[in-house]
């Protein structure tokens, strides 16, 4: 199985190319195309975007470790993130976790997401859920399907 | 007085000292208490009736012929890292390593000889050894054999000597 | 206290993110005199004012704009430091979402002070809800015809809180992992694929337009001899109404505590505030009785402002657990190039880890702090010293918390 | 060329290039001072913060790979603050090492072991159990074995491909005390100099399958002798040791730094030469396919020599030492001889590139030209002397010194090869270099010299 960017994000490389100095610039909005075209980062598709930014792909594949919210393996599950810093911790992050346990998602642990004035937060599909309680998570989690 | 003699002046501060036939008439003493004692009572004499008696009083910290000791899981707690072989004074320890393919460590002896021969039994690699690997505690004090062969233990047979001290596994690996 | 709204008057106002309400509120105002000074003036009334880089550091922003080279043969650039990414801070999102026209009115009079064509700004991989925002305002004002001439970019990042170090921010910004660099021998720009660049944080460059249109005087008149101007100070945790309120420097702490945040949540009594973002250090309810909201304050206590993002704990809160939370999120975040912080957030992770099961004892405790001791100072970036820091203020404050719980 | 300046080094005064390195001056005067992401060849990296140093005026201790010399600078290497320094740093790097040096096979050459020997040697302060883990026997391929868990990251081996070979396949991936080196998933280090990267590695987290368990470092003596591989003459080092009741055999090549020629590095085609030298070695005189003792053979000599009197050519081995040339030519002469060295077999482009593999496949390529030895092919000949030239030649006799075992009913030799003798060589360019004698075999085999006096005895 190969990669290749759908004509969308063919049309947009073109256009952020001529945004950037170096077409290595382009590695982080690649990478984000391809996440969300395929929902991961295969290897295949580091290749692609090595030849695209004209850099190797080893030096992709570190950048798309360095970076958490990159996924280099696929999943089924729907990917909740629940902040586990101080705000949200101080406001309950730990009942949302208890929660979210009791549903069918993969629920990562993840660092502030800068909502610690409306903690505690969790973030499904780049979308913010804030001021969380126990029975606002199973309404949002419920609500996925 | 020719140059040839030396005048040794005469020891001790007192004349019985000078005259040293007392300190002799004292060791002669000695000795024939142990003649008369020895020869009425033949139990008395510390000399052991080897081989029909059996030494009884080696200690643990007695250095015996060597062994190669296990890990809890029973296998070889060698590492291969020459540190004995480094240390030993004789170079007596032949060591061959090689890749360990079990996933318990990294590296194992493919071969290991003491040649017992050469060795003076200093205990060096024992104490060389990081890994508990070595030791001299089997008790085993006497070796025979029928040729120089005899002598030079490779690691089956360093393995299968078992600690007289009760300690059995290796207790740097576990 | 005095009501103030520099960076924050149209928060309120319905739709401002749009081109034409905030329009018809004085956005792009400042642009028709803009182009009636000359770039080194501009610097000049920036520098007047007094303008202090509000991402952290508080460094003045006019000292860093008179670096960048009036007359280059490469390009020069601006970079604006949204990845705000410092617990406890949340205000840069206020100005994207609710003000974004603001912020590229700030950028328009920087790159013409600073002579850059284009203009990047770096907003964390978490905020893609409001990037699409600030998109939205980017793409009107390029219809509008008020970009492009300078062109904006946006960029997201991907999660590490380092990228919002300067220099690792560019070294993500082309495409690399966010390593910081190591630092100059003597002032200079930043280096943006060699080019000149300039960084700055999102809520500074959204404060250049008040300055333009009122002059420095104007900002001066706010805030303290050395802080002068406003900051969009935050607070969470245990306070009844948590957010994000403008308010000028050298107010009392708990007097914006109680007059924005309505007290603390369900009349608990105060513990501790963290007063700028995680990596500011810790303080006692009684030192936050005492200080006021400026970086002079704050550093005379072994402290820093930050961002100005507090966070307030109430008596309940369990000071040993506060700081493994926080040490937890140092090391998942720290990049790993320089071996005292990588080696050194670990271990520290760990020591309060042991004394919070209760398996510590006293020589841990003095373990943290010789730890510390070594994280401080001897990295490239200020990720470890600020550790470091954070380490210290809480165990200088909160030592018999520690030990209690040996 | 920047000014030569002076600066002051622990009170004692220093010439230095102004704006160069402080490092560079500290490894050259041999101050003390420890590192590890540093590298001559590779640069500052910075990472490492080992190098820490005080500079007068300065509030904080600097590192010394990234501070440039300036006039009147005083630096302050070795203070108590500043051992505490290198103390602190060197105990974090170790906090999530392993530590099993008796598995390790860079014990006796690990930076780690020397400055904890230097600076640490006290007891360990980590108290927590659970240390990071990471991969301990990855196969990066070349003959590189990787462990995870020993590497300090001090990103070496990944500024080696991505600025030396520029083939990128390492890198450092993960971030925080997670962060390890790695390929790409399913993809092998690979490129013809990647063995270099063992060297560089710091650590024993990097090691040569090929060397690696073999033999343990301390016990191996080093010789410094020229590479054989091509005439470009890269400097190495002979790695060999004789155990007791064997015989002296070398274990590994290591490069020699020598930056008029190969830098820090060799290829790993000339490093892995050392195995035609311990393998398939001649070790017996033969004629006919029959063993003859010397007395014989030296006899047969003679008379095949009476017998084509006239009709004689010596052809030579361009990887003989210049001394061995110059005396065959000699000896040559004095039997009315023709004197032969081609070299068209020794030309192999396809081993070539711009960085150290020369397509002359001959050490002593340069004595040769230099010599204006005839390089064609000897033509008329009855009977042909050969000094271990590779090429087969048709000719009614033949007479061949050899290092190797070979198919023949002629004359057969044993002879010394390069490491168990020692002479001079001259590569492509024209520059001489001197070759150590390395290895004492139980039984050695004859030198070029030794045998002409024999012959002509």
């Amino acid at each position: 199985m190969s990669f290749c960017f759908n004509d969308a994000n063919v049309a947009k490389i073109e256009a952020l190319k001529k945004r950037y100095p170096s077409a290595q610039a382009l590695s982080l909005p690649c990478l984000w195309m391809v996440q969300y075209q395929e929902g991961y980062i295969s290897l295949d598709a580091i290749d692609v975007i090595a030849e695209v930014t004209d850099t190797p792909a080893m030096e992709i594949y570190r950048v798309a470790t360095f970076y958490t919210m990159f996924h280099l393996e696929p999943t089924t599950q729907k990917r909740v993130l629940v902040c586990k810093t101080l705000s949200c911790k101080l406001c309950g992050s730990d009942a949302v976790l208890e929660q979210l346990k009791k549903h069918d998602v993969l629920v990562e642990h993840v660092e502030c997401l800068g909502s610690c004035g409306t903690a505690p937060v969790m973030q499904i599909d780049d979308v913010n859920y804030e001021n969380l309680t126990p029975t606002k998570v199973d309404a949002i989690v419920e609500g996925l399907r | 007085m020719s140059s040839n003699i030396k005048v040794v002046t005469r020891h001790g501060n007192s004349l019985k000292d000078k005259l040293y036939l007392p300190a002799i008439y004292d060791g002669v003493k000695v000795t024939f208490k142990h003649l008369f004692d020895n020869v009425t009572d033949m139990n008395a004499i510390d000399t052991l009736e080897y081989p029909e008696e059996q030494p009884t009083d080696i200690t643990s910290r007695y250095r015996g012929l060597h062994r190669l000791t296990h890990r809890a899981d029973d296998t070889i707690a060698c590492v291969a890292c020459f540190m004995c072989a480094t240390a030993c004074p004789s170079n007596c320890i032949f060591i061959e390593a090689v890749d360990r393919e079990d996933g318990v460590d990294e590296k194992m002896p493919k071969s290991f000889f003491i040649d017992t021969l050469e060795c003076v039994f200093c205990g060096y690699c024992v104490e060389a050894c990081p890994c508990d690997a070595i030791r001299m505690d089997t008790g085993i004090f006497s070796l025979t054999g029928n040729s120089r062969e005899d002598f030079v233990m490779g690691k089956e047979q360093l393995l299968s000597h078992k600690g007289a001290f009760g300690e059995e596994v290796s207790c740097a690996r576990t | 206290m005095r009501e103030v709204a520099i960076v924050s008057r149209k928060f309120a106002v319905e739709n401002s993110h749009t081109l034409s309400v905030a329009q018809a509120h004085g956005a792009y105002k400042t642009l028709e005199k803009l182009h009636t000074l000359a770039p080194l003036e501009i610097i000049e009334i920036i520098k007047e004012s007094g303008l202090r880089g509000k991402g952290g550091g508080g460094a003045p922003a006019g000292a860093k704009w008179a670096l960048m080279p009036q007359e280059s043969e490469r390009p020069s650039f601006v970079v604006i430091n949204c990845d705000e990414s410092e617990p406890g801070t949340f205000k840069d999102r206020q100005i994207i979402t609710k003000d974004p026209h603001l912020l590229i009115e700030g950028i328009l009079i920087t790159c013409y002070a600073v002579k850059a064509k284009h203009a990047y700004v770096y907003i964390r991989g978490e905020y893609a809800q409001y990037q699409d925002v600030l998109q939205g305002a980017v793409d009107e004002a390029y219809v509008a015809g008020i970009l492009g001439e300078v062109d904006v970019t946006l960029h997201r990042g991907a999660g590490a809180y380092i990228c919002g170090e300067k220099s690792a921010l560019l070294e993500s910004l082309e495409g690399k992992r966010g390593h910081p660099r190591l630092k100059p021998k003597q002032p200079e720009p930043e280096w943006y694929f060699g080019n000149p660049t300039l960084v700055n944080n999102v809520e500074t460059i959204a404060s250049v337009p008040f300055i333009m249109e009122h002059g420095a005087a104007a900002y001066r008149a706010y805030g303290t001899e050395k802080s002068p101007g406003t900051l969009l100070f935050a607070m969470s945790g245990h306070v009844e109404k948590p957010g994000v309120y403008e308010a000028e420097f050298g107010v009392s702490m708990m007097d914006y505590i109680n007059h924005y945040g309505g007290g603390m949540k369900n009349g608990k009594k105060l513990k501790a505030v963290i007063p700028g973002g995680a990596s500011t250090g810790v303080m006692t309810a009684a030192e936050a009785d005492n200080v006021q909201l400026d970086y002079e304050s704050l550093r005379s206590m072994g402290l820093s402002l930050g961002t100005g993002g507090m966070i307030v704990m109430d008596e309940d809160t369990c000071m040993v657990s506060v700081l493994k939370n926080l040490l937890e999120f140092y090391h998942e975040e720290s990049c790993g190039q320089c071996t005292p912080c990588r080696e050194g957030t670990g271990w520290v992770d760990k020591l309060v880890g042991k004394i919070l099961d209760k398996r510590g004892s006293s020589e841990d405790i003095d373990k943290l702090l010789e730890v510390a001791e070594t994280m401080n100072g001897k990295t490239i970036c200020v990720f470890a010293p600020a550790v470091s820091a954070v380490i210290v203020s809480f165990l200088s404050r909160f030592r018999d918390e520690f030990e209690a719980a040996l | 060329m920047s000014e030569m300046i002076e600066i002051i080094v622990d009170d004692k005064t220093y010439r230095a290039e102004e704006g160069s390195l402080l490092i560079d001056l500290l490894i050259r005067e041999e101050i003390k001072v420890p590192y590890f992401c540093y590298h001559e060849s590779l640069g500052a990296d910075g990472n490492c913060r080992m190098c820490m140093v005080e500079i007068a005026g300065q509030k904080r201790p600097q590192i010394a790979c990234d501070t440039l010399v300036k006039s009147g600078m005083e630096v302050n290497s070795k203070s108590t603050k500043i051992e505490k320094v290198h103390t602190d740093i060197l105990e974090l790097e170790l906090i999530n090492h392993p530590v099993d040096c008796p598995t390790c096979d860079q014990a006796g050459e690990c930076s780690l072991q020397d400055l904890y020997m230097d600076y640490g040697l006290h007891d360990a302060k980590v108290t927590i159990v659970d240390k990071v883990k990471h991969d301990k026997k990855v196969d990066l391929g070349s003959n590189v074995m990787l462990d995870q868990e020993r590497c300090v990251l001090c990103a070496r081996c990944t500024r080696f491909t991505d600025k030396i070979t520029h083939t990128h396949e390492l890198g450092i991936i993960g971030r925080g005390d997670e962060a390890k080196v790695s390929t790409m998933p399913g993809r092998k280090l690979d490129n013809p100099y990647a063995m270099n990267v063992v060297d560089l590695c710091p650590v024993g987290a990097l090691t040569s399958k090929d060397f690696r368990f073999h033999q343990r470092v301390w016990f191996l003596q080093s010789a410094e002798s020229i590479c054989h591989g091509c005439a470009k003459g890269c400097n190495i080092y002979i790695d060999h040791n004789k155990m007791k009741y064997q015989d002296d055999v070398i274990y590994r090549f290591r490069p020699r730094r020598n930056d008029a020629v190969n830098g820090f590095y060799i290829c790993d085609e000339g490093r892995l030469s050392y195995k035609e030298l311990e393998t398939n070695r001649l070790e017996s005189m033969l004629y006919d396919g029959v063993v003859v003792d010397e007395h014989e053979a030296i006899a047969q000599y003679k008379s095949l020599l009476t017998q084509y009197q006239g009709r004689v050519s010596v052809v030579i081995d361009a990887n003989l030492y210049s001394e061995e040339i110059e005396a065959i030519v000699a000896y040559a002469e004095r039997i009315g001889a023709k004197v032969f060295a081609p070299l068209e077999c020794y030309n192999d482009p396809s081993f070539a590139d711009d960085m150290l593999k020369s397509a002359q496949r001959a050490a002593n390529y340069g004595a040769i030209v230099k010599m204006g030895l005839e390089t064609n092919m000897p033509s008329d000949a009855g009977l042909i002397i050969n000094f271990n030239h590779p090429t087969h030649f048709n000719a009614e006799a033949e007479i061949h010194f050899s290092t190797h075992k070979q198919e023949s009913n002629a004359l057969l030799l044993p002879m010394a090869a390069f490491s168990e003798n020692s002479g001079s060589l001259i590569n492509e360019v024209g520059l001489e270099q001197w070759c150590e004698k390395a290895v004492e075999k139980n039984s050695p085999a004859p030198t070029v010299l030794s045998w002409l006096e024999k012959v002509e005895g």
